[in-house]
């Protein structure tokens, strides 16, 4: 929709009592995915005739906070967080609420309810099933593969290793060589998976949390001439992957609907606000959607076209 | 005042320099003749390396401008004036210790191959060459860092050599050098001026100087009160003329009354700090009495500062016993020595003096602030009291307690410096060159400081490179040579000449430079 | 008449002073301006930033940042640095994060008051930096790398200790008699948060620290010139410890309050926070080669750098930006110092010159 | 005859020489034998690690760091630090997914082949450490500021260069003549990765350029006593601004080569690689304080990280362990290296003794 134009001149009262500030809290945009997400945001949000802020935590939790403190004390509406951590932000969210603002969750959720008025997450242990089914299917369910875990302090990281692993683990053939951390990054990925590969070469999988780190290990195996003999499955469903996918290099990746969920908790952050209800529960999950060969085009920039 | 014959190859006119709050020079007019050795005398602190600075383009005056063929000229860089023929040997040694002899004597002078690359053969040999011609056997290729303090100032010499200049400026070239290494230095010097090469030459070392000179200048304080032919004067009117006033005055004639053995030292021997592997002091055995003023006379490299640091507890040495008042003293660090009454006025003020970041008055409480500490804070009042006495009884010329230390006069900032050591009440007094960079006035004021604290009952024990203070100034006068005591004479014992002589540490001309008999 | 000139009579030495005196002023204020600058632009472009909730609030977040510099400040007074503070920060929180939720004594669980827990988390933090100033005094390891190994050491410890994984819910448990840590980051005594009564606190102890105590005059001396310290019975390697340890303590105490302000700890927390505290030292003024620096230019450093990063973030400029800025204030603010200093001095020789002129 | 403790004649010169260069080459040594104990370690507990393909990989790996260490190095040779390495890794490989992507200019899209955009990626991280050895030598701010600045000022740059994004598939384009960026990371001309070529060349380059030009000489001078230096007519300030100039080109061949390894451009890419650049100078037994530092020293020093990094990831070792030793070897390897300066002291001043003794 028309949402690119700025706040300024966002036609106000388009919604009876619109307008006011809806600050937008999400982790570095240097990921493209959370770009999508705020961008998303923000569009619906100016379309809806509020001010916007737009801010990134850099997954620091005291950064976090102190972007909430910031929203607070300027009595924005709402704040729309991709928080920094389900432990570290359940203080801030609850200073927040406490504070007459209220917060909707996108992407991840923290460790606590009835703080929030809506933790909208793509359901990651769903999404890391999708890829985990198809991984196994691609690799006839037996081989040794590769798991690239995320930064370990994150907790999306271990959400979706777990959810490999309760699709894995029901075959017996297939065995993990190695699991390493790549803390989410291509290089250390790239590095990472050079190393790997020169203590085996028998691999015929690779399953990473997310497909920057995918990516990575897409080239590592090019430089080692392995691809052509290896599964590479991501998550995130980043255009690059997608790319990949489109070129064979990537077998495939659950796309998390960004731009989705960010649009509708704005909806929602715009209906409590006018109603003082979202009219919807807490908890509410938007399924991955698995992207492969086959479905490849179909897909945009963390949505479907 | 004769002027020279020949016309004046560089020349400083009317030059001032203002350092800080110090006045360097003040409207300097100084010739410099081809074919010839200009002396320049001066005591310290006269302004004599800098006026040579100037010429060497390392200073700027700060008004005034330096001539060249009689054309004005401005040196901005010291390259500049290398470039147009002017060489200075450096007071305080100015090599790089990490690069070899050879990098050091052609350090951005290199030769070149082809290709661009540095050409060590060709300066190997140019760097053999010049060393032979010094009589110095460093290895071309060792490095500096490794060599003996005299063996660095002759691969000083060698480098200003290297260039072929037309004037030639050496400060304090001798400093560290014995007798016959300074006779080589002669022959070459007189090698130059036979083919037309000026030569200016400072040497603390009067009779050397004058042997050198064609022409004498002389400076005081900043003035240039004097030139003559070299033939024409004498080391008694030169003295006189560097001093501005009677020797008496400035050396005041005193009766010490001695008391009991304050400073004992036995045998101690000190490793160099900068060269591991060579002893800085060599089993000295020395006592300084209650009331006396004891001096110790040396080449530089002699040790001196190793055995005051040793005494202040700054240096741990290797071996030796050292008693206060006949209780020993070995063990503890510098904070026990001070405590204990020791304390030491180093010879680099800049360096180990003053704390430049502070005022005069946190400067002088520095060494004796715990004594002004009330609970957990320092008492303003008693400190302040303290800090104005420390001015008035060490007459510090300065605008308060809160002027910035570098606003000062090399003399006063040397008088904050004993000030900062007389606070603590000490029992023994430890001075290395506590006259160095000091114009006269505060050189006198310095000596009757030291008098004054004698009469007091403290023990005095101070250094020089000066023959005339060592001459004039301490009751008892030590000798030091390569770190080994070669000579004990009360005052007015000993003639300047003999003085010379022993501080080689009693080598007969001949011997290869750096032999001793361990004679004393 | 050459006495005269070689030092300027009183009363022009005086007025010399009185000059300088000023010069230094205005060289502190630069920080000072600076400052000012940043708080009418963002004040004219945003309605919301000058509102004293705002204030308060941007004041809290500079707390953290000034916690930890002030400790730094005194470290860089001796002409030293400590890169290991971030590290430093994220260990305290997690050993406060592991102290809360108990700790097993034999088979039972013991659950230590809070004040314990926040006693122990600085006497960590104390000890990693008494470990960096035992690595420079008595293993002469230069101070950037025996703090950049401690960096390391000390995040590896905190990622190992907590397994990476962040410290829930530290409200503590009535029943267990540990509640209360929340206070340090939530509490409002007198209607000022916790950490700014924490920043006033420590500002002022190391303002006395500095003015009156001996300490305080060793550690300029020291930095200023550590050699003529030295053989001024200045104890010196028991001041460059100390001032370690304290820089540690510091930044355990900004561990604690984040922690608290979460209630949770993370074991990254702290990431990079040391470039922010040496910025704002030096954005106040300080010089890295020791000896010179105020808690006063500190503490305005802080607020630069926190006002700059906040400011920018309610005009809504880009975290790219962002970045770019503050690297550009850094050397500004420098650059400026610089300037300033040289100017100083220059101003001092003609003042020297036009006394000697009078006298000529 | 206390001559020889005082002064020495050509053959005691000469073996005092001979015994300093040994001196030297155990002290040398000390970085290798690290290394050497390593590859044991390694080697016997995964018989993965010994095989010639790892090595080469690991070799692979290493060559990033020590590009990047072999720039640095010349820095702290002068006595200087460069924090801006890491960041210029980023720009670089952004400025070439730029210029891959192709140059708008006017309406049509140019396209430049990748030799030109290696020199403009190069020239790129030439001129950021450019500005560093102008705010140095200029406007004489510290190098630590400086360049931690530009550090803040090349990533923001990088960010917004490319908006955060990364570049994907820099392979290329037959079409536009634009190919061939990959083989800088993929290549293995004579079986050997191009990158470790790449190290290979540099390390010769720099040590001609230490050992055998002026430059070289002059850099030595500098970093040993500068005012010396300065008097002896050492363009110091030339000097200096180069070496950050050289270290900005490294760091973007650096950046060069990611991005072909990954074929594909990461703004964030390179963050804290200065950290392991200054590391791998000093494990190899470079000074901080300037003047003392080899190429050989560097380059093992690169060696013990990678081989380290690597080694552990082989084991299976957790992330956070890997962390933790990384510091500690940092601080053993310059503590080591500290202890036998000491030691060298000690020995020497005992012979000395010795050797008066027995004349007296
Ligand atoms: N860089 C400087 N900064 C401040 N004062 C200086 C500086 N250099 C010299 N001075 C002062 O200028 C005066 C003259 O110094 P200079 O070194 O020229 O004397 P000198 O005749 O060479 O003494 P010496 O015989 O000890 O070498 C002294 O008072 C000294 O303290
Ligand atoms: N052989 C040497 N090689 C290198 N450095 C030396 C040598 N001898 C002395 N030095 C250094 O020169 C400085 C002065 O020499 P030293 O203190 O040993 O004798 P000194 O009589 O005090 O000379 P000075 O006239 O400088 O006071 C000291 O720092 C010392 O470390
Ligand atoms: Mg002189
Ligand atoms: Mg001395």
């Amino acid at each position: 929709g028309g949402g690119d134009q700025p706040a300024a001149s966002a036609p106000a009262g388009t919604a009876g009592a619109a307008g006011g500030l809806i600050a937008i809290i999400t982790p570095s945009h240097d990921n493209p995915f959370f770009k999508a997400e705020a961008d998303a945001a923000k569009a619906k949000a100016e379309s809806l005739g509020y001010q916007t802020s737009v801010a990134s935590h850099d997954d620091d939790p005291n950064k976090q906070s102190e972007l909430i403190d910031a929203a607070i004390s300027r009595q924005a509406k709402a704040i729309i967080l991709d928080n920094a951590g389900a432990d570290a932000s359940i203080g801030p969210v609850r200073k927040a609420a406490e504070g007459g603002v209220p917060v909707f969750l996108i992407d991840r959720e923290i460790n606590a309810t009835g703080i929030a008025k809506a933790q909208i997450v793509s359901n990651n242990s769903q999404g890391a099933q999708l890829v985990a089914q198809s991984f196994t299917e691609a690799m006839k369910t037996k081989g040794n593969y590769v798991e690239l875990v995320g930064k370990e302090s994150d907790t999306n990281a271990s959400v979706r290793s777990k959810g490999f692993a309760d699709v894995i683990s029901q075959y017996p053939d297939m065995k993990a060589v190695a699991k390493e951390s790549a803390n989410w990054d291509q290089q250390e990925a790239f590095t990472k998976m050079e190393t790997i590969i020169q203590k085996s070469r028998d691999i015929q999988g690779v399953i990473a949390g997310n497909d920057t780190m995918a990516l990575g290990a897409v080239a590592a195996l090019k430089a080692a001439g392995l691809l052509d003999k290896v599964t590479v499955v991501g998550f995130d469903g980043s255009p690059d992957a997608i790319a990949a996918i489109k070129a064979g290099e990537m077998h495939a990746t659950a796309l998390q609907p960004a731009a989705l969920g960010a649009t509708s908790a704005v909806e929602q952050a715009d209906q409590f606000i006018k109603t003082g209800k979202t009219g919807k529960e807490e908890k509410q999950s938007i399924d991955c959607e698995l992207v492969t060969a086959d479905n490849a085009d179909e897909f945009g920039v963390f949505a479907r076209k | 005042m004769t002027a020279p014959t020949a016309g004046p190859v560089l020349r400083a006119c009317e030059v001032t320099k203002v350092y800080g709050g110090t006045h360097a020079l003040k409207g300097v007019d100084f010739p410099v003749t081809p074919g010839r050795v200009t002396a320049l005398f001066g005591e310290n602190g006269a302004g004599k390396s800098t006026l040579m600075k100037i010429l060497a383009g390392i200073e700027q005056p700060t008004t005034g401008h330096v001539e060249l063929d009689g054309r004005p000229v401005r040196l901005q860089s010291s390259r500049h004036a290398a470039d147009q023929g002017i060489a200075i040997i450096h007071q305080e040694l100015s090599l790089c210790p990490n690069l070899s002899v050879q990098d050091n004597l052609f350090l951005a002078r290199e030769v070149r191959t082809g290709f661009g690359a540095v050409d060590r053969k060709a300066q190997r040999r140019a760097t053999q060459a010049v060393l032979d011609r010094l009589e110095e056997h460093a290895d071309p290729d060792g490095l500096v860092g490794d060599l003996r303090l005299g063996q660095q100032q002759v691969v000083e010499i060698a480098r200003a050599l290297l260039q072929e200049a037309r004037v030639l400026i050496m400060d304090e070239p001798t400093s560290a050098l014995t007798a016959p290494e300074v006779e080589v230095l002669f022959r070459v010097i007189r090698e130059l001026t036979a083919a037309g090469v000026a030569v200016v030459y400072i040497s603390h070392h009067l009779d050397e100087a004058l042997d050198i000179a064609d022409d004498v200048v002389v400076l005081r304080d900043g003035l240039l009160v004097a030139t003559a032919r070299a033939g024409e004067v004498d080391i008694r009117w030169i003295v006189e003329q560097m001093v501005g006033r009677d020797q008496d005055t400035l050396f005041p004639d005193r009766e010490p009354v001695l008391g009991e053995e304050a400073l004992t030292v036995r045998d101690l021997t000190v490793a160099d700090p900068a060269v591991p592997d060579r002893l800085a002091v060599d089993g000295l055995s020395l006592t300084v009495r209650a009331g006396e003023i004891v001096g110790v006379y040396g080449l530089m490299g002699a040790g001196r500062t190793e055995l005051l640091e040793a005494l202040a507890g700054r240096l741990r040495p290797v071996s030796g016993r050292v008693l206060l008042a006949g209780t020993p003293l070995d063990g503890p660090g510098i904070r026990e020595r001070i405590e204990r009454g020791v304390v030491l006025v180093p010879e680099d003020r800049q360096r180990d003096g003053l704390v430049q970041t502070m005022s005069v008055g946190q400067n002088l409480s520095l060494a004796a602030l715990g004594t002004f500490v009330r609970g957990l804070f320092v008492s303003q009042p008693r400190e302040h009291a303290a800090v104005a006495r420390a001015i008035t009884d060490v007459t510090v010329k300065t605008s308060g307690a809160t002027a910035a230390i570098g606003s000062l006069s090399g003399g006063n900032q040397q008088k904050v410096v004993i000030g900062k050591a007389l606070l603590t009440g000490p029992r023994v007094l430890l001075l290395d060159e506590p006259s160095r960079g000091v114009d006269v006035g505060a050189k006198a004021d310095i000596f009757e400081l030291m008098a004054a604290q004698a009469r007091h009952g403290l023990a005095v024990l101070f250094t020089t490179s000066d023959a005339e203070e060592a001459l004039h100034i301490p009751d008892r006068l030590l000798v030091l040579a390569r770190g080994a005591l070669v000579g004990e004479f009360r005052r007015g014992e000993l003639t300047r000449e003999e003085l010379m002589r022993v501080s080689d540490g009693g080598i007969q001309a001949g011997f290869p430079a750096g032999h001793q008999d361990g004679a004393g | 008449m050459t006495a005269t000139a070689t030092t300027a009579p009183p009363e022009q030495a005086a007025a010399r002073a009185r000059r300088l005196s000023l010069l230094n002023v205005a060289f502190e204020l630069r920080a000072f301006i600076a400052l000012a600058v940043l708080i009418v632009i963002f004040g004219v472009l945003s309605d919301s930033f000058l509102t004293v909730p705002n204030l308060i609030t941007m004041t809290k977040h500079v707390a953290i940042n000034a916690v930890i510099a002030l400790g730094m400040l005194l470290v860089i007074l001796k002409g030293g640095i400590d890169l290991s503070v971030g590290s430093i920060v994220g260990l305290s929180g997690v050993v406060a994060g592991e102290l809360l939720g108990g700790l097993h004594v034999g088979g039972v669980i013991a659950y230590p008051p809070v004040w314990v827990v926040i006693v122990l988390c600085v006497t960590v933090g104390m000890a990693v930096g008494g470990v960096n100033g035992l690595l420079v005094t008595r293993f002469n390891v230069a101070p950037f790398i025996a703090t950049l190994g401690m960096l390391y050491v000390a995040r590896g410890a905190a990622m190992l200790i907590s397994d990476g994984a962040t410290y829930p819910n530290l409200g503590g448990n009535p029943s267990l008699g540990n509640t209360g840590f929340g206070l340090l980051g939530s509490g409002r005594p007198l209607g000022l948060p916790t950490s700014i009564w924490i920043m006033i606190v420590l500002a002022a102890v190391v303002v006395l620290l500095l003015a009156k105590s001996p300490f305080g005059r060793w550690l300029y001396a020291t930095g200023g010139n550590e050699r003529a310290a030295d053989l001024s019975g200045v104890p010196i390697r028991r001041v460059k410890t100390l001032v370690y340890v304290i820089s540690g303590a510091c930044a355990a105490v900004a561990g604690l309050i984040i922690a608290s302000e979460l209630t949770s700890a993370a074991p990254q927390a702290g990431e990079t926070y040391e470039l922010n505290a040496i910025a704002a030292v030096v954005i106040g003024g300080a010089a890295l080669s020791g000896g010179r620096g105020t808690v006063r230019g500190t503490l305005v450093g802080a607020f630069v750098i926190g006002f700059l990063a906040d400011g920018l973030v309610i005009l809504g400029v880009s975290t790219f930006w962002q970045i770019l800025i503050k690297g550009a204030v850094i050397i500004l603010a420098v650059m400026l110092d610089q300037g300033q200093q040289r100017f100083k001095r220059r101003g001092a020789a003609a003042a020297a010159v036009a006394a000697s002129k009078e006298h000529h």
